[in-house]
């Protein structure tokens, strides 16, 4: 199998006004920057990004605000974005937060075949509202829905040409998941290997759940919150 | 009355050898300095860390490697990392013996208020709403009063909820309470407040039963 | 009339560049020796195999790597192993192209049993109804009738059902047929077999639209 | 953490007669062979099993059905073993056959906190008959309930003294699932290592999982069915 293209713009061939993507990352860990740069650049509009966090101002997820190709954004924590909360409190970005364990099980449910599934999370607040309740070993249960992606965008470490994929430390987070649930999935490593390089017991997302593979440049790998001690 | 670092190193009291812990942004982070000697904890981090360490020495931080308040940390040995539905299958599951976390408002019942103020903070409930439906054990680390003075130990949260019913125990900087039967029991006292000062600042209903000793600190 | 490897070369000729494939125990798995040159597909094995290779070389073979028919197997250059939940997360997820599999019986709307005869044989149905639950493109290989002569290929099936109204097509040791609009639909015969004895050995509705094509095979 | 013990006779203290254990492994790949072994030894009696297959005659699961101590068997294959088949037929045996995708999604959903899902296996068969059914994009789906269980018997290849675990090839299947799922997790391995001798961004059962480990010994690693090919 070889899935490999040559760059950020082939890989996002196909993306169009209105879809739904998903994208890896922790805050600005392990999120698909040279994707994000792509689709600044493809001026794609009025999409929904489906991401546990939405960057911040100048960076990551943030890129896309400043640009208002962002419709809606399906987070659980958006906390370090000053223009994505003014565009949402102005109405200008329709949002939709989910508990970030019943965000990365939905996507996990997304590319597993599983529609739906009962969580406590949530349960008695807004999040729950208008959602199915049932109670299992005597404690209340919301359903929640699988989601899905016209186009997911992982960052991975390395990855070969078929697909496989291995994630450093933290940088793993959400993109495994993600990657399952794209109808189109795009990854890109900083290290892109021959078949046969990387160890098949220690593959975090086998190649059957990524369509395109490239190898990114520039990586900024910005760090959000550095934090150290003393000598 | 306590300090942010006195609250952290009462709530490391709580902590029972082998338990895996899971602690929110801002005090509860700071128990993990507090560990007992002769215990072992190892720390969770709900993007995908087991065995969390201290921070790094400076020069030697990982973009790669950071904990769910997106501060570079380290990894200890044994640790582990996972993905993001992994690390929750831990937490729902109810692998993670305690939660600790802030919050906005308590109430007496165990309700929890933490991440929203209508049409003024949006930012969003992370993990919290997950931990909170599914730990047996949660302490809350918070300030017995908010800025203007208003008590966050209420009747009945006026934030929108992040939990019902789930809050186990508080420690503030004025007290430790425990949470049963719709109402706050209260366990301790800070160093040098009084019974009085306690309900002073205590909205909800405070149990007092007995004599209220002192927190005492190693 | 085709032998088995005959009806697994046929199979072959379904593969398209790319795709992922699960084969079934029996016939279906020596549809791996007969993959047309040129083009590149994985096998998916659902014990958590992706990547599946020839049988190993005598002396060779390893018991921690088997397949899901327990047969000792080897992996190719870019192969992954996972566990079976993520394994089963693939196939539900339609995320592998083609599922070929054996039957008892073949339904003229699709459904197929092949694991239980109610009182004598009950091995479990394993994998199977998840395989065909799930995948859009599922391939039947089998003998056309059974030991006792009685066609393989009914209107209702009379055995326990593994799935409903999934199967697409149909390749047995007479002929080539698609599944749709509630019957089967002859596309080739097995060469020097006729329609009449095709039809014949069918039980279910059998449509016959012109001229059939006998199978070519390179 | 320190959770090694000394032996499988150690690590299966607690077990009960009328108890739910889950055993690891597909066919006789991965299975506990020490803790089935101490499992006979003990005589603990009128067990449920939950386990993918039932081990042949002679080995694997197959010695507790010589001893008669499994009441129930809930697996999804159980074909290779003749003394199984006849316990079945002739109702010694109480026998839950699941399909293999929703067994496994059962275990992890148990050890993950999802009391249920929905999955489109089994629907229209005997396997759905009593349990819910709904659409979700226009197919229906069945609900399944978790599994969980007392004590969930596990092997791998290395673990270390914190309960991380390795599997090594396809000895993995059903393992971490159950691990996940285990009330009393116990890891039997071939090989016990310090901590920190693993590489944490290639665990594939974090120690959270796991209650109790020992390095197992003797182990036989049947080969079922040896197929090779000609040089």
């Amino acid at each position: 199998m070889n899935k490999v293209v040559g760059n950020a713009q082939e890989a996002i061939q196909g993306v169009k006004d209105g879809m739904t993507f998903m994208l890896g990352g922790f805050g600005l860990c392990g999120i698909p920057e040279n994707a994000i740069s792509a689709l600044r650049d493809s001026a794609v509009k009025n999409i929904t990004c489906i991401s546990n966090n939405a960057g911040v101002d100048d960076f990551g997820l943030g890129l896309l605000l400043q640009t208002k190709q962002i419709k809606k954004m399906v987070s659980s924590y958006v906390g370090e974005n000053d223009e994505f909360e003014r565009q949402m409190l102005s109405g200008e970005l329709e949002v939709d937060l989910i508990p970030q364990g019943s965000l990365a099980e939905r996507c996990r449910a997304g590319g597993a075949g599983i529609p739906a599934f009962f969580t406590p999370a949530g349960y008695g607040t807004e999040v729950a509202e208008g959602k199915e309740v049932r109670d299992f070993n005597g404690k209340p249960h919301v359903l929640e829905l699988a989601l899905t992606a016209d186009f997911a965008f992982v960052k991975a470490w390395k990855g070969d040409r078929a697909g496989n994929l291995i994630f450093k430390s933290t940088a793993r987070n959400f993109n495994p998941l993600m990657a399952m649930a794209g109808k189109i999935t795009v990854a890109e490593v900083e290290e892109l290997v021959p078949e046969g390089e990387l160890d098949p017991n220690f593959i975090h997302t086998p190649g059957i759940f990524v369509q395109r593979i490239f190898e990114g440049k520039n990586y900024e790998k910005r760090i959000e919150q550095k934090t150290v001690r003393s000598r | 009355m306590l300090g942010k670092k006195e609250i952290a190193q009462r709530i490391a009291q709580e902590l029972q050898n082998g338990w895996y812990v899971n602690l929110g942004i801002g005090i509860p982070t700071l128990v993990a300095n507090f560990v007992p000697a002769g215990i072992t904890v190892e720390f969770q981090s709900e993007n995908g860390i087991l065995g969390m360490g201290p921070f790094p020495f400076d020069g030697e931080e990982d973009a790669d490697l950071i904990n769910a308040g997106k501060q570079t940390v380290t990894l200890q040995a044994g640790a582990s990392i996972f993905d993001s539905a992994t690390s929750f299958a831990m937490i729902r599951g109810q692998h993670v013996q305690l939660t600790v976390l802030g919050a906005m408002e308590v109430a007496e019942n165990g309700d929890i208020a933490n991440w929203k103020i209508p049409g003024r903070m949006v930012k969003g409930m992370g993990g919290a709403m997950d931990l909170v439906a599914s730990a047996e054990n949660i302490i809350v680390a918070m300030m017995h009063t908010n800025k203007k003075g208003e008590s966050k130990l209420l009747k009945q949260c006026s934030l929108p909820l992040t939990g019902v019913g789930c809050v186990t125990k508080v420690v503030t900087n004025l007290a430790v309470m425990e949470i049963k039967d719709g109402a706050f029991h209260l366990l301790e006292r800070a160093p040098g407040v009084s019974v009085d000062e306690i309900k002073a600042a205590t909205e909800g209903s405070l149990i007092v039963d007995g004599d209220i000793p002192e927190m005492t600190f190693d």
